[in-house]
C-alpha cells in the first residue's frame, strides 16, 4: 500500500497516541540507543527503534500488532538513556494499553497475565500468586507451568494457602471501576 | 516644515504576499507630516533606490521613511541612498515590515496589514522630530592584539604582521601552540601535525612585528573601536625571561610531580617545566600548586629550591608576582579556541572511572611519538596492545539531554583518521565504530572515510552504544545496529570516545570582558552566520576558529585569515568616523547634581565649571558635560537626569514620546 | 523514626524473607514501621499495561492512608516503590491529575506524604554509620554482588539513587564489612513479570545476570526487591537443568543486616531461600586461606 | 463595552526592544518565521536602560493594554551596566502601578538575547495571552482621547 494512503488510514489512531501518550516522537533522531539497552532486545520482533520509527511516521497499527510492546518489561532504561529526552518507555506503555482496546494482542499470554492478576485484584484487593498461577495456566492452556514450586513453596511457607481479603472491598471495587471509566473516557475523548 | 517620504517595500512575496502594501501607503498619505507615500517590489534594488532619490528632488521631501526588513539589515543602504541626493542620513527611518511583521504572521493579512500601518505611523512620527546630525571622529591606534596562540591565532597574527602592523598575541599558558601541538597527525592527508605548526611558530616568535604575551590572562577591556585599552595579567612565570637561555637544566631534577596536561594526565610532569619539547618561548615555567617549594611555604617552611641551584643563568626567580599592565590596541581577534567536552557525565560508560575507556585526544597522545608511549598504542591500564578497539562517535554530541546539542564537525574525520592510524600501527588489531550518521563534507573528507572501511577493513555500525562496562580485563560495548536491527555486544580492550569539541570553560566570561556575544553553549556570537562571519557586534572585536563553534584546522586558519583582513581594513585608515547618536547636556536646563556621572558606564560625564552673566553679573555654576568620544550611547544618563537637560540624539525623549503617541492614537 | 508500612503483596508470600528481615532489623534500629491498615495491592506489574488512571488509583489509596496518619511511607519493595513515587509526583506536579485522583479514590491525598524506598531511608534517615554501629558480626571475607533491578533508579524521575551506577546497597554491604565487588548489571532487568507470562524471554535475561555473577567470583547476590530476588533466586534450579550449575545464594539486604547484627538467619528466613543459602554465611569471617580472619 | 466586544478583545502591546538583544531576538523569531498574535509593535532602543519609565506610564495613561520593556540577560549589556538600571527602575515601577490603579500584570520585563528567537515568541505569546484575559486597560481611553485632539489642535 501507498505510504501516504497507510498514513491517511491511520490517522485517527495517530492522534489517539500523540493525545494518551503526551510524547512529542518527532524528536527521534533513529541513533538505537534505546533497542542497544534493551534487556527485551534479543526477543523483540521488532527492535525499539522502529516501534518509535513506526510511531513517528504515524504507522500506529503496525506498531500496535508488534510483540515488542508487550515485552517489553517497562525497565525505563531506553527513556533514562534516550539522548533526546523521548520517554520510550512511555510510548511502548501507550501502545500496550491502546492495543488492547483495539483489539490487537501480538501476545496472549502476557495479556492474559495482566488480565488474571487485575481480576485477583479487583475480587481480593490483594495480589494472590496461587490464584495468579492457577488463573493464569488454566487462562493460557499451560496447565502445569510453574506447578513444580507449589509444594517446595509452601514447603517453605511462601505461600499462603487462605488468601488475604481486602475489608473494604467496596472501595476498592468502586475505585477500580471509577479509574477504569476515566480510562474509557480519556480514549473516547478526541 | 516636515515633508516625509514613505516607501513600503514589497520584498518580492516575503512583505507582499502577507501585507497589504498599497493599502498601507494609502493609509498613511494624509497622516501629519506626509507629503509623498508610495510602494514598490524592491526598495532595496537599484530601481528602488533611485525611485527614493528621485521622489526626494521632485517632491522636496526633507525625512523619509522606508517599511521594508529590519534595520540591522538595510539601514546603511537607505542612509547611503538618502545621502547621496544630499540629505542628512540622520533625517531617515525605517519601519520593520519583514522580520517584525509579515514573517511572524503568515497568513493573518488583514491584522499584519493593520500592524504595518502602526509601525509605519510610528516610524513618520519619530523622523519628524530628527535632527541633522554629524559624525564624529576618533585616531586609529595602529597595532592589533590577537587572545589565544593556537594555530588560528597563530595564523592571524602572521597575516596582520605581514601586512606590516604591529600584533601581539595573548596566550594563558605557558606556550603557543593550542590544541593543535597535541594532535599527532592531521587528515585527510595524515600530515605530522607538529611538522607543520612548528614552522609556524618559530616564524611567529621571530617575526619583528609580533610580540608573544604568553602565561598571562585578559584581564580587563575599555575603549571603543580604534582605541581600545586592554589590561593584562601577566602570570608570574618564577622565571626571569631575561636571563633564561631555556637550556633546560632546571628541569632535570625538580622532585615535584603533577599530571601533564599536555599528556592528558597519560603521565607525570615535573613542577617546573614547559609543556612539550617544541613550546615556544622554550623557557620553563614554575606550576606552583605541584613545586614543594612553594607547597612549604604555605606552611610556613621554605625547603627544596634544587631548580635555583640548578640553574647556570641564575633566572630562577621565586619572588615573582602577577604583574598587570594596560596596552593600547585599535583592533582585537578573539581566538581562544576550544576544550574537549567531559565524557564523565555519561554513567553508562561508567563516568569516566574506566582507564581503557579514552578521549579522542588521549588517543593522539598515546599515537605521538614523543608521547608518553613513545607513540605505541596501548592500553592506559596494563600498557598492552588492544587486539580490538571500539570507537563511539558523537560522545556529548548531538545530544540535547545529556550533552550539547549541536554535531561537532570534526569527531567524523578524526574517528577515520585515528582508526585507519590503528590498523597502521597494528595490523592485527580489530576496529570498530558505531556512528549516528558520517557526515564528512569536505575536499577529500568523504574519500577518506571511504578507504577507511574498504581499504583499512574498519567496521562501521549504525547505533548508538547504550553501556560500556569492564568485564575482567575487558570492556563490554554494548550497542545496536540498527541496519540490521540486532543488539551487538564488543568484548574490547581499548574504548575511543569521540568526545564533542565545547568552549573554553570561561568563555562567557571573557565575552563580558571583551563585550561580545556568546550563544546558548558559550560559543562567540559572530554578527551575521552568513555575511559577518568573524566580525562580532562590538566594532573592532573579530573572531578567529574553534571560539566561534566547532571548526577542523582549515576552516579555522581560514577564518583567520579573514579576520587578518578585516583588522587590516581597520588599521590602515587614520581616523574612524565616530556614530553622532551620543547623549548629550544642555547647560541651560542642567541644575548641575551630578546623579549621571556614576550611571555612565564609560566615564564619559564629568561635572565642570561654566561661566554665565546673570543680572548683568558673571556667575559661575556646574554643569554636567558628555565626552562625545568617550559616549557610546546608551542612554541611562537620560533617564537619571531630573531636569530633562540630558538627552541622547536620535532617541529623544520627544522622539520616543512621538511613537508612543502615535501607537496609542491608532487604538482610538 | 515513625513511618507508615507497606509492604505490598510479594512480602506476603514469595518474598517473606524480606518482610521478616525488615521488620526484624527495622526493631533493631529503632525504625518504627506503623503497617498501613487493610491496604491493597499497588498493580505492579500489569495496572500500568492496562490504563493510565488505574495505574494511579490503586496506589493512591494506600498513600492517603498513610497521610491522613501524617506519616511517609516505608516501601520494601522496588516495584511498589516505583508506582507509589509515580502517583506521589503525578499530585504534587498537576492540580489536575490530583483532582482526578481524589474523585476516584474518594479520599484526599495531595501529595504531603512521601512514597520512600526502604534503602533508601535506611542509607539516608539513618545513614551507614548508625548501620555500622550495630554490626557485631562483619561480613568479613563475603565477596558480595549488589544487584539493584531497574525500579530502584529508573525511571530518573523517581530513582533515589544514582541511575547508572546506584551505590546505597554497596555502601551498606561495605558498612556491613562484605566486600562489594563491581561488575556492569548492578541495573540490568531481570525480566519482572515476564518470568511468569514469557518464560523463556524470562530465563533468558535472568542468564545473562547469572552468567555474570558467576563470571565475577562472587559469594552471593544482594538486593532490595523481591522480583529480583524471586526470578533470581527461583530460577537457578531451571537454568541449572539447562545450562549447567547455578548455585549463588541471593539475599535481601535486610537479611544481610540482620545476620551482621547478630540475629539467627532462621528468624530472619533464611532457611526458606530456594537455593540454600545458609551455607554461605559459614564462609562470615573466613579467609580465602580457609583461616579465622 | 459589551461582553462579546470583551471577548473579541484584542490587546495592542507596546515593546520597548533593545537594539543589540531583543531587536536581533524579535529578528531572528522572523528570520525563523516564529508564529505569535499580531498584537504587538516593536520600538527600537539603543538599551533597555534608555527607557524612561515615564515613557511606559504614558503609553498606559494613553490606553496601550501592555507594555514590555526587554534588553539584553544580566550582564550580558551591550553597554555593560545598562540593563542593571533596567532592572532596578521597573521594579519599583511595577510596585508603584499597583498603587496606581494600573494593574501590574499588564507591564513585564524580560531578558532576551539576540539568540533567543523562540523566547521573544513565548514571552510576546504569554503575555498576549495574560492581557487578553485582563481585558481592555479603558481606564484613561476616553480622557485620552480628548488628550490627543488637544494636541493635535495645538499643533
Amino acid at each position: 500500500m501507498l505510504l501516504n494512503e497507510k498514513q491517511i488510514q491511520n490517522e485517527e489512531l495517530n492522534k489517539e497516541f500523540l493525545r494518551r501518550s503526551g510524547v512529542d516522537v518527532s524528536k527521534c533522531y533513529q541513533c538505537g540507543k534505546c533497542s542497544a539497552g534493551c534487556p527485551v532486545g534479543d526477543h523483540m520482533d521488532i527492535p525499539t527503534n522502529k516501534v518509535m520509527r513506526l510511531a513517528q511516521m504515524g504507522l500506529i497499527e503496525d506498531a500496535m500488532k508488534s510483540s515488542a510492546i508487550w515485552l517489553c518489561a517497562t525497565c525505563s532504561t531506553c527513556t533514562t538513556r534516550c539522548p533526546k529526552g523521548v520517554d520510550v518507555a512511555r510510548v511502548m506503555e501507550t501502545l500496550r494499553i491502546m492495543a488492547k482496546e483495539h483489539g490487537y494482542v501480538a501476545e496472549k499470554n502476557v495479556d492474559k497475565f495482566h488480565s488474571v492478576w487485575m481480576t485477583i485484584v479487583g475480587t481480593m484487593g490483594r495480589m494472590y500468586e496461587p490464584g495468579l498461577i492457577v488463573g493464569r495456566n488454566f487462562s493460557t492452556g499451560k496447565i502445569l507451568q510453574d506447578t513444580q514450586y507449589g509444594v517446595p513453596y509452601i514447603a517453605k511457607q511462601k505461600l499462603k494457602l487462605v488468601p488475604y481479603k481486602c475489608k473494604n472491598m467496596d472501595e476498592i471495587k468502586s475505585l477500580i471501576a471509577k479509574a477504569e471509566a476515566m480510562d474509557r473516557e480519556e480514549r473516547g475523548n478526541k | 516644515m516636515e515633508r516625509v517620504g514613505v516607501f513600503i517595500c514589497h520584498c518580492g512575496s516575503n512583505i507582499g504576499a502577507v501585507v497589504d502594501c498599497a493599502r498601507v501607503a494609502e493609509a498613511v498619505r494624509n497622516y501629519p507630516g506626509v507629503a509623498y507615500s508610495t510602494d514598490y517590489k524592491y526598495m532595496c534594488s537599484e530601481p528602488g533606490q533611485e525611485m527614493i532619490q528621485n521622489a526626494i528632488k521632485e517632491h522636496n521631501l526633507n525625512r523619509v521613511v522606508v517599511a521594508s526588513c529590519s534595520p540591522r539589515m538595510h539601514e546603511k543602504t537607505f542612509r547611503a541612498c538618502v545621502e547621496k541626493v544630499g540629505m542628512n542620513p540622520y533625517m531617515f527611518e525605517m519601519a520593520n515590515i519583514r522580520e517584525h511583521c509579515s514573517w511572524v504572521h503568515a497568513g493573518k493579512n488583514e491584522e499584519a496589514t493593520e500592524k504595518a500601518i502602526d509601525l509605519v505611523k510610528m516610524a513618520v512620527s519619530k523622523v519628524c522630530k530628527n535632527e541633522v546630525l554629524q559624525k564624529g571622529h576618533a585616531p586609529v591606534t595602529k597595532r592589533a592584539l590577537v587572545v589565544g596562540g593556537g594555530i588560528a591565532g597563530i595564523q592571524c597574527a602572521l597575516d596582520i604582521a605581514n601586512n606590516g602592523y604591529q600584533v601581539d598575541i595573548l596566550e594563558r599558558t605557558p606556550s603557543i601552540g593550542g590544541k593543535m601541538s597535541q594532535i599527532d597527525k592531521t587528515f585527510p592527508t595524515i600530515d605530522c601535525s607538529a611538522c607543520i605548526l612548528t614552522p609556524k611558530m618559530v616564524e611567529a616568535s621571530s617575526h619583528p612585528n609580533i610580540k608573544l604575551i604568553t602565561f598571562a590572562e585578559l584581564e580587563k577591556v575599555e575603549g571603543y573601536v580604534g582605541n581600545f585599552d586592554v589590561t593584562i595579567r601577566s602570570k608570574a612565570r618564577s622565571v626571569d625571561m631575561s636571563k633564561c637561555t631555556g637550556c633546560g637544566t632546571c628541569m632535570t631534577k625538580c622532585p615535584g610531580k603533577a599530571d601533564d596536561e599536555f599528556n592528558m594526565k597519560l603521565r607525570k610532569r615535573t613542577a617546573i617545566y614547559t609543556p612539550f619539547p617544541q613550546a615556544i618561548p622554550n623557557k620553563p615555567v614554575i606550576d606552583r600548586e605541584s613545586c614543594l617549594k612553594f607547597k612549604s611555604r604555605k606552611e610556613g617552611k621554605d625547603v627544596c629550591g634544587i631548580c635555583a641551584k640548578m640553574c647556570p643563568a641564575g633566572a630562577i626567580d621565586y619572588e615573582q608576582e602577577d604583574e598587570l599592565f594596560v596596552e593600547k590596541y585599535g583592533a582585537i581577534v578573539m581566538a581562544t579556541g576550544y576544550e574537549q567536552f567531559d565524557h564523565s557525565v555519561y554513567g553508562e560508560y561508567g563516568y569516566g572511572k574506566y582507564p581503557d575507556v579514552i578521549s579522542g585526544l588521549h588517543f593522539e597522545r598515546l599515537v605521538n611519538a614523543s608521547g608518553p608511549t613513545q607513540g605505541h598504542i596501548v592500553r592506559p591500564s596494563d600498557h598492552k596492545e588492544p587486539k580490538t578497539v571500539v570507537m563511539v562517535k558523537c560522545v556529548g554530541s548531538r545530544d540535547p539531554e545529556h550533552g550539547k546539542s549541536y554535531c561537532s564537525r570534526t569527531c567524523c574525520m578524526y574517528t577515520a583518521k585515528q582508526a585507519t592510524m590503528i590498523r597502521d600501527h597494528c595490523p592485527d588489531t580489530k576496529v570498530y565504530v558505531f556512528y549516528m550518521d558520517v557526515r564528512t563534507p569536505g575536499k577529500l573528507y568523504d574519500e577518506f572515510y571511504n578507504r577507511t572501511r574498504e581499504e583499512y577493513g574498519v567496521d562501521y555500525i549504525r547505533g548508538r552504544v547504550s553501556k560500556i562496562y569492564q568485564e575482567g580485563e575487558q570492556l563490554i560495548v554494548k550497542g545496536e545496529d540498527t541496519l540490521l536491527g540486532q543488539q551487538v555486544e564488543i568484548a574490547a580492550d581499548l574504548v575511543i570516545l569521540a568526545n564533542a569539541m565545547i568552549p573554553n570553560p570561561d568563555s562567557e566570561k571573557m565575552a563580558q570582558t571583551v563585550g561580545i556575544g556568546y550563544d546558548k553553549d558559550g560559543w562567540f556570537t559572530e554578527s551575521h552566520p552568513k555575511l559577518g562571519p568573524v566580525e562580532t557586534h562590538t566594532a573592532g572585536v573579530f573572531l578567529a576558529g574553534a571560539c566561534q563553534g566547532p571548526k577542523d584546522i582549515p576552516d579555522s586558519v581560514a577564518q583567520a585569515g579573514a579576520a587578518a583582513v578585516k583588522v587590516c581594513a581597520l588599521l590602515s585608515k587614520d581616523q574612524l568616523e565616530t556614530e553622532p547618536t551620543v547623549s548629550v547636556v544642555d547647560t541651560k536646563l542642567c541644575s548641575g547634581c551630578g546623579l549621571c556621572v556614576p550611571v555612565c558606564p564609560y566615564k564619559a560625564i564629568t561635572l565642570e565649571t561654566i561661566q554665565e552673566r546673570k543680572g548683568g553679573k558673571t556667575v559661575e555654576r556646574q554643569v554636567a558635560n558628555v565626552n562625545s568620544s568617550l559616549c557610546q550611547g546608551c542612554g541611562a544618563c537620560t533617564v537619571t537626569c531630573r531636569s530633562g537637560s540630558a538627552n541622547l540624539k536620535h532617541f529623544t525623549n520627544a522622539q520616543i514620546l512621538a511613537e508612543v503617541d502615535a501607537l496609542c492614537q491608532t487604538m482610538q | 523514626m515513625d513511618y507508615a508500612y507497606y509492604p505490598g503483596c510479594s512480602l506476603e508470600s514469595t518474598g517473606i524473607e524480606f518482610h521478616a528481615s525488615t521488620k526484624a532489623v527495622a526493631k533493631e534500629l529503632g525504625i518504627n514501621l506503623i503497617e498501613i491498615p487493610d491496604w491493597n495491592c499497588c498493580g505492579a506489574s500489569s495496572a500500568h499495561a492496562r490504563g493510565h488512571w488505574i495505574s494511579l488509583a490503586l496506589p493512591a489509596r494506600n498513600m492517603a492512608i498513610a497521610e491522613a496518619a501524617g506519616l511517609d511511607v516505608a516501601i520494601p519493595c522496588a516495584a511498589c516503590y516505583a508506582r507509589s513515587k509515580k502517583v506521589e509526583l503525578e499530585v504534587t506536579e498537576s492540580e489536575e491529575a490530583k483532582e482526578k485522583i481524589e474523585e476516584i479514590i474518594g479520599r484526599p491525598y495531595t501529595g504531603k506524604s512521601k512514597a520512600r524506598n526502604l534503602t533508601e531511608i535506611l542509607h539516608n534517615d539513618l545513614g551507614v554509620d548508625a548501620i555500622k554501629a550495630k554490626v557485631v558480626k562483619p561480613l568479613k571475607g563475603l565477596k558480595v554482588l549488589t544487584y539493584y533491578g531497574c525500579l530502584m533508579s529508573r525511571p530518573p524521575e523517581i530513582a533515589c539513587d544514582d541511575i547508572e551506577d546506584p551505590i546505597m546497597l554497596d555502601d551498606i554491604m561495605t558498612a556491613l564489612g562484605a566486600e562489594v565487588l563491581q561488575w556492569g548489571f548492578k541495573t540490568e532487568c531481570c525480566g519482572g513479570s515476564l518470568t511468569a507470562c514469557r518464560p523463556q524471554v524470562g530465563l533468558d535475561m535472568t542468564k545473562k545476570i547469572m552468567d555474570a555473577a558467576k563470571k565475577s567470583g562472587a559469594d552471593c547476590i544482594v538486593t532490595a526487591c523481591p522480583m529480583c530476588h524471586s526470578n533470581l533466586d527461583m530460577r537457578q534450579d531451571q537454568l541449572s537443568k539447562k545450562y549447567g550449575a547455578y548455585n549463588i545464594p541471593v539475599y535481601f539486604v535486610t537479611e544481610m543486616m540482620g545476620v551482621a547484627m547478630g540475629m539467627n538467619p532462621k528468624d530472619l528466613c533464611i532457611n526458606r531461600h530456594f537455593v540454600e543459602a545458609e551455607s554461605t554465611l559459614g564462609k562470615i569471617g573466613k579467609t580465602s586461606e580457609g583461616g579465622e580472619a | 463595552m459589551s461582553n462579546n466586544a470583551v471577548e473579541n478583545f484584542e490587546p495592542k502591546i507596546l515593546v520597548f526592544a533593545c537594539n543589540w538583544c531583543t531587536y536581533a531576538g524579535a529578528d531572528l523569531a522572523g528570520t525563523s518565521r516564529l508564529q505569535y498574535p499580531p498584537n504587538v509593535r516593536v520600538l527600537r532602543v539603543p538599551c533597555s536602560c534608555r527607557v524612561n519609565p515615564q515613557f511606559v506610564l504614558r503609553a498606559f495613561q494613553r490606553g496601550i493594554d501592555g507594555v514590555l520593556v526587554a534588553g539584553c540577560h544580566p550582564g550580558d549589556c551591550h553597554y555593560t551596566t545598562g540593563n542593571y538600571y533596567t532592572r532596578r527602575r521597573f521594579l519599583l515601577i511595577t510596585r508603584m502601578m499597583d498603587y496606581m490603579g494600573i494593574d501590574s500584570r499588564r507591564f513585564h520585563t524580560r531578558w532576551i538575547s539576540g539568540a533567543e528567537g523562540p523566547k521573544f515568541q513565548q514571552v510576546v505569546t504569554e503575555m498576549i495571552n495574560e492581557v487578553k484575559a485582563i481585558g481592555p486597560n479603558d481606564k484613561f481611553r476616553d480622557d485620552a482621547k480628548i488628550e490627543v485632539k488637544a494636541v493635535e489642535t495645538n499643533e
